[in-house]
């Protein structure tokens, strides 16, 4: 099938649940190196809400990226707040209306949560931030879409896209957050961001891949 | 880390608990919990608004009382309160004629703003905003809308409520506290780093017989590290940026507002004032009045900030207008 | 030692230059440099001063002001004023209806007094005393008199000072004074060390992960040492101290007083507050006024004091009388 | 000779000044053992403060001890102003109406001197302070009295008295005074007090016996 249902979808969005909550000591860890070390905790705790207040709820792929959104805006606050409550409610006002979700109805939905999200930061690929795995993984969403890719395939790839976006930024200096005070001293660590916006994806990906 | 406190994620909210009983006479809770409002707020009035991180106290609900901000939205430790804190705080006190937003110039606190915006719009609240960019270390000249509000704001929040109290458009008052932000300039010197409660050490340090000119109020990095200097020459070198950034002239009257960052005894604030005032004196400039004290702190930095704000008839009155918060009560 | 300063042997002069350039509103000095006098004292009305050594800010000088002491002797960083210093305050503020000497218990201060009182007779000046001694972990119940005085001393000052501001005789001003310090006991915990700027080094170390049960205002040794509590922990242990030394039961209105030691983020101040009015609420008894802040401190130790008074109906109406001095402002 | 004459004792304040000074760093040293290190830096200012404004005037031995003392304590406080002032003073009072002072004086006037203190302190012999050195000086003064001993043997037999008092407080606990935080591990170092105690009653010692 090259489509999921968009009342399936609430598996998705618990499955991005599961690794922000696996990885929240991992996360920190990361942004321990250079950053503050909280954003495994801001995650955790933004996430954690939403299950908390939706688990026993039945909702929509796009209704669940819409309360997660308004979750992380209305509860967490700090830059994660808005941040991926932007993604999250950008992606759900572009899927809003769908009953199946294509590869192309997926690319356009983060594509409209990137849009959304460039209006409120400055943030481009190569400042070492969660755009340097956002833009390759839309990148190449974009590209399986033009090649009339399989849906599956195309989340792999990805996937693919989002890791090595996420790895990229071990080269880069931070501009932006609090790694920005080290300058130099930034390079040669991954940015925490960048790695949970790849975890988010991947969960995505392989969620979507079992409704396919 | 030698703290004072239970969970380390629930002490916002229990700093606020704690807050909000021992000041019952100035402000009380609001329906967000992250929302503190002053007490007896004037009638027909327009509203101002702060917000920001916690681990700044006074800042920011310390200064929310009579003649002070009418609500602050609170933050996690040097995190941006929610965007629906920050629209929260201004339906708490918009009395139909519109609310002044008055914050620092920071990322997360510029997002959730603007999302806050976007929503009191759709509620049919008018929100206008300043943003506090004192701080001259922070972006080169001509690059001003690029600075980080510091201590600053203090000075900003007295002004536009001042002009607020005296019953001025929301208009009024967002000019009013847009001069004032622009005619202050601000400058800190860390001497310690912080630690975050829930991290456990800090992410920074600043060796000992080094300070760093022009730090941040969470640990931003600053223009240099310099070795750790006598008070006159600390003083001289704040001095120095902060007249350079400005025209500040000969005559004019300034206000002087010097802040710990926190764990620097208030006696050493003392004394940076005093080589501070004599150098504005030789400068030729009048100081009109001067706050000392820690007034906008980063939980436990040693180190200290200078402010400086040039007055003209309409600041020297606002800021002459009694207030009454946990952080500024003036007569 | 990162400390902004010039001159270790003069920062307390410059402190002091710079406190009175900064509050010229409220203080003035006097012919003797180590006295600092409210400006405009009621006239024909008993005087109140105080005295102690440095480092404490507000203490001592922090409370001159309105409707609190009118002059306070200066000494140097955790060192007695001199006799000289008690007696030029006493003869700056004496206006022929004698001076209420209000100081806490301490060798150096004990000694300097009783000189300055020797020599007042001699010139015709009446002072008496009243000696603070709120400090219940400084000398067991039943030697009362040996214990220390610490934070308790400013609810002694407001006391006697606004029953001074009404008018009241010498003897009723010492009267109120001595009925207040002895109504009110205090205890201190602390949680780091701290360092004489002439010193360079800290003389005593509290480990980290412990705290210091009893610890007086200059590192005096304290009752224990203590694997470091939570915030809970740390109140019930206060609490539980001070509210077995005392007299205090059901349905008893209080004033507690919350100082920290310094360098205790103001935020944890509050935390530590929520909990111990929790406990007072379980207690029974009434909060009537809550003070929490860097009240009394003692350069940049951390850790906290916790103070409380029990009113009666006298103490209740002078706690609630105006004040307006640089530690203490309230309407 | 068996008396020195008061007027030609300015000369001993001088030399009590000079091993204060020379001291300095040695006394502040011993109280940082046990203390807070500034016992040095306390007597050097008080005793220096009193070189400066009397160095350029004549005074009896006597007025001396008062002009220090009351240097003391009008521009010192803490404990040492009232301490050394009461002493110095006290010394003064006993002996103001001397032409010449003998050993008999000279021990009335330290025995006055410890009146005045023991008017203020409550510290006894053992308890670790200056009295540990004070009171052995004085009774080796009174006992020299009794045998009619020679001035300036009696002041040597005092100056070792008072060495054998000050290093007993090595054996003390603390029981006043900063160093009493410290109970059983300030056992084993000399009182800073009793040491500078020693110094002056020496310095005093030496100075007289130039005089006889
Ligand atoms: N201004 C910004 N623009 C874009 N991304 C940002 C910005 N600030 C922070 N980030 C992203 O957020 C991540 C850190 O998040 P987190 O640790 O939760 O917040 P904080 O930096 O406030 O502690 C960074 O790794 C970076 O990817
Ligand atoms: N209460 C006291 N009674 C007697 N002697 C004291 C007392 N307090 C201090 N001393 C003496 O003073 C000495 C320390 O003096 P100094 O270091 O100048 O003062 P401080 O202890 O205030 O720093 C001690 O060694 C002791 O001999
Ligand atoms: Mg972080
Ligand atoms: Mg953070
Ligand atoms: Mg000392
Ligand atoms: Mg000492």
């Amino acid at each position: 099938m090259s489509t999921f249902d968009n009342k399936d979808g609430g598996a998705v969005l618990l499955a991005m649940v599961d690794t922000i909550q696996k990885n929240k000591a991992y996360l920190s860890d990361i942004d321990g190196l250079i950053g503050d070390g909280d954003h495994g905790v801001n995650m955790n705790k933004g996430f954690s809400l939403f299950e908390k207040n939706y688990c026993d709820k039945e909702f929509l792929f796009s209704e669940g990226l819409e309360y997660l959104g308004m979750t992380l805006m209305n509860d967490i606050g700090g830059s994660m707040g808005p941040i991926y409550g932007t993604i999250f409610t950008g992606m759900s006002e572009a899927g809003s209306n769908l009953q199946k979700i294509s590869l192309t109805d997926f690319a356009a939905m983060l594509e409209n949560g990137y849009k959304g999200l460039s209006e409120i930061i400055e943030a481009k690929v190569g400042d070492k931030t969660l755009v340097d795995t956002l833009i390759p993984a839309i990148n190449s969403l974009r590209d399986s879409v033009a090649r009339k890719e399989d849906f599956k395939r195309a989340l792999l790839k990805m996937k693919t896209a989002a890791k090595a976006g996420s790895d990229s930024t071990k080269n880069f200096k931070a501009k932006y957050g609090r790694a920005s005070r080290l300058g130099e001293r930034s390079i040669g660590v991954l940015d925490t961001g960048s790695v949970s916006c790849y975890l988010l994806l991947s969960a995505m990906a392989d969620s979507i891949i079992t409704l396919l | 880390m030698q703290r004072i406190m239970n969970d380390p994620d629930n002490i916002v909210d229990e700093m606020l608990a704690g807050f909000i009983k021992a000041h019952d006479n100035i402000v009380e809770s609001t329906a967000n919990s992250r929302v503190v409002k002053a007490k007896n707020i004037l009638p027909d009035k327009v509203g101002v608004i702060t917000g920001g991180g916690s681990g700044h106290k006074p800042a920011f609900i310390g200064y929310v009382g009579k003649n002070m901000c009418d609500a602050a939205a609170v933050g996690e430790i040097f995190s941006s309160p929610t965007a629906a804190a920050f629209l929260d705080a201004a339906k708490a006190v918009d009395q139909g004629k519109g609310v002044a937003c008055l914050y620092g110039n920071y990322s997360g606190d510029n997002m959730n703003v603007k999302m806050a915006l976007k929503m009191a719009k759709k509620q049919g609240i008018t929100i206008k905003t300043v943003v506090a960019n004192d701080d001259v270390a922070s972006a080169p000249k001509g690059q001003e809308e690029k600075r980080r509000g510091v201590a600053g704001e203090i000075l900003m929040w007295k002004v536009g409520a001042a002009k607020a109290a005296q019953g001025a458009s929301l208009d009024e008052v967002i000019a009013a506290a847009q001069k004032a932000i622009d005619a202050t300039k601000s400058i800190g010197i860390g001497l310690s780093p912080c630690t975050l409660p829930t991290v456990g050490h800090s992410n920074f340090d600043i060796k000992h017989g080094t300070m760093e000119v022009g730090i941040g109020h969470h640990g931003e990095p600053g223009m240099k590290v310099c070795p750790l200097g006598t008070a006159k020459e600390i003083a001289k070198k704040m001095v120095d940026i902060v007249l350079s950034d400005y025209p500040f002239k000969k005559d004019d009257e300034v206000v002087i507002l010097v802040s710990g960052l926190g764990a620097t005894p208030v006696m050493e604030l003392y004394v940076l004032y005093n080589e501070i005032e004599k150098l504005i004196g030789h400068a030729g400039l009048k100081v009109h009045k001067a706050y000392v004290g820690n007034y906008f702190t980063s939980l436990e930095m040693m180190g200290a900030t200078f402010t400086m704000m040039k007055l003209d008839k309409e600041l020297k009155e606002l800021i002459d207008v009694p207030a009454y918060s946990m952080g500024l009560k003036q007569e």
